[in-house]
């Protein structure tokens, strides 16, 4: 593999835009967000980001819960060789497409219930966009930097970590 | 601890509703979210209705909430309120606080770290 | 939806052929096994067969870790509007193919390290299927039929649980 | 509990060696997958080639184990008795212990509930 290749993504999770699977994504995201080198309380913020955008997509994309599919895709981010950097979190969906400059956050000074789940995605994460695909569907891309205080025991975060 | 099937009782996280003179006190478990929240509302409204003078709801058990779950405290603390009564938060674990705090709504809510001191103020 | 249309899988999840992931597909099939009504004792067993599934599909499909897909799917078994009476789990490689025949536990009456893998796969799961697929690659399909002591309280394992 | 990065004593099972007289005990934890057991297999070999008299393994803070892991738990034993040596296994977790039932290995190693009944036997 060129030291240009992105890494490949740890894992690719297909459910249903239904909430009876959200646990199933979040526990999912738990472990992988472990094995790539985040500390357990900003795993703890990854996990509610990514639920909250599978909430929005299944309330929004598509309009309430059914058989469709939602697409996430976690994959390390950085060269090649190098301990990741960051992790990209990719979410898919092929519902209802809105112009990504519609998807944004409330005022938080007026005490309401609802309209949060933006303003925690965008809290949590290090950067957050939206796109409609040209073939459908909307996509998420979420990034999370990992801070490493002791980067002298990091280890490659490709698959040669592990053997 | 672990669901048999995934039953009506299942999903509820109410685990316990205990009644205490004119206090009442709502002990939840596991994880809320959107699959949850829609049965916790609907406890939520209808306790709200009988106007009790206080909703103590216990988190200590519960070991994951969004914003799903936040809006039905939101919503059961605004009608509280409007009902001259108080609705206040006991046991929250670390990780539920931060949703809260990301929220800024660790001010609006009431926390206590234990029934009692949650009934004695 | 027909009365005869096979039940929506409940999750798909895509991984690596590599050890370092194999804690994720653990995660992801307790909750998606606990969500279609299995109980716990229950659960951890289909998590060690599935475990034990992957690794040999590490070791003999694949013969060693790489960057090659596993593809795990879980999905409910029986008529559509019921409650789901098995619950069907997916394995597929994209590796060797060996025939199926060959995949065969060894006897117990030795005792020695390893060789226990098929073994355990076939004492929890109550079917278990090897083929080659003509695409390339091998399929495990293996099924596990969920006792409900209680039916009474069973509602259907399709979407129209949760809403 | 959980892990920083994924560096090599993350990934380790062996959370301590504690040696008393002629007997090594053996702390595990986390989960004994294909993964960690590569780890596992090197240790035991090292502790093998020491020929302790005997040889505790403590696993109950092991939530997970799989074949991989068993099979080195075998050659250990097999190790250890060769040498004249001991292995014993105790505090297993109720799902870590099905697996060496559905193996047929339960009554191939001595299991004990707790360290000390596996030293003084
Ligand atoms: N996946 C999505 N697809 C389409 N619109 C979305 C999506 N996510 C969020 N939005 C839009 O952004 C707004 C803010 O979302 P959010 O902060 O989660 O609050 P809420 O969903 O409670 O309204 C939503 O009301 C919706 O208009
Ligand atoms: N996914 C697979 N692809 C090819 N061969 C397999 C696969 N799984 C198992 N086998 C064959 O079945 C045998 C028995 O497997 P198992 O009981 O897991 O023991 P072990 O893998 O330790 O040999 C293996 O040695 C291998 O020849």
């Amino acid at each position: 593999m060129t030291k240009d290749k992105p890494k490949p993504e740890i894992v690719e999770l297909r459910i249903h835009a239904d909430p009876a699977y959200l646990s199933i994504a979040r526990e999912a995201i738990r472990k992988a967000t472990e094995i790539a080198g985040l500390a357990a309380d900003e795993t703890d913020g990854v996990i509610l980001a990514v639920d909250e955008a599978l909430t929005n997509v299944i309330r929004h994309s598509y309009g309430g819960p059914c058989d469709k599919p939602i697409v996430i895709q976690i994959r390390p981010h950085g060269p090649q060789a190098a301990p990741a950097e960051a992790l990209e979190i990719l979410i898919r969906d092929f519902g209802r497409q809105v112009d990504p400059k519609t998807i944004k956050s409330r005022s938080l000074d007026e005490v309401r219930p609802g309209g949060l789940g933006v303003h925690i995605i965008q809290t949590v994460m290090d950067d957050v966009q939206y796109r409609c695909v040209p073939e459908g569907g909307m996509e998420l891309r979420m990034v999370k930097r990992i801070s490493r205080p002791d980067n002298s025991a990091s280890i490659p975060a490709s698959k040669s970590r592990s053997h | 601890m672990r669901h048999r099937h995934t039953n009506d009782s299942d999903n509820d996280v109410v685990r316990a509703i205990r009644r205490q003179d004119k206090a009442v006190v709502l002990e939840l478990a596991g994880e809320i979210d959107l699959h949850r929240s829609v049965k916790l509302r609907e406890r939520l409204l209808d306790l709200t209705a009988e106007r009790p003078d206080m909703i103590v709801i216990n988190l200590s058990e519960v070991s994951f909430m969004d914003s799903s779950g936040l809006a039905t405290l939101v919503e059961a603390l605004q009608l509280c309120r409007r009902n001259g009564g108080a609705l206040k938060l006991v046991g929250i674990q670390e990780r539920v606080r931060s949703i809260l705090e990301i929220s800024r709504l660790d001010h609006i809510f009431p926390i206590f770290d234990s029934e009692s001191e949650a009934m004695a103020s």
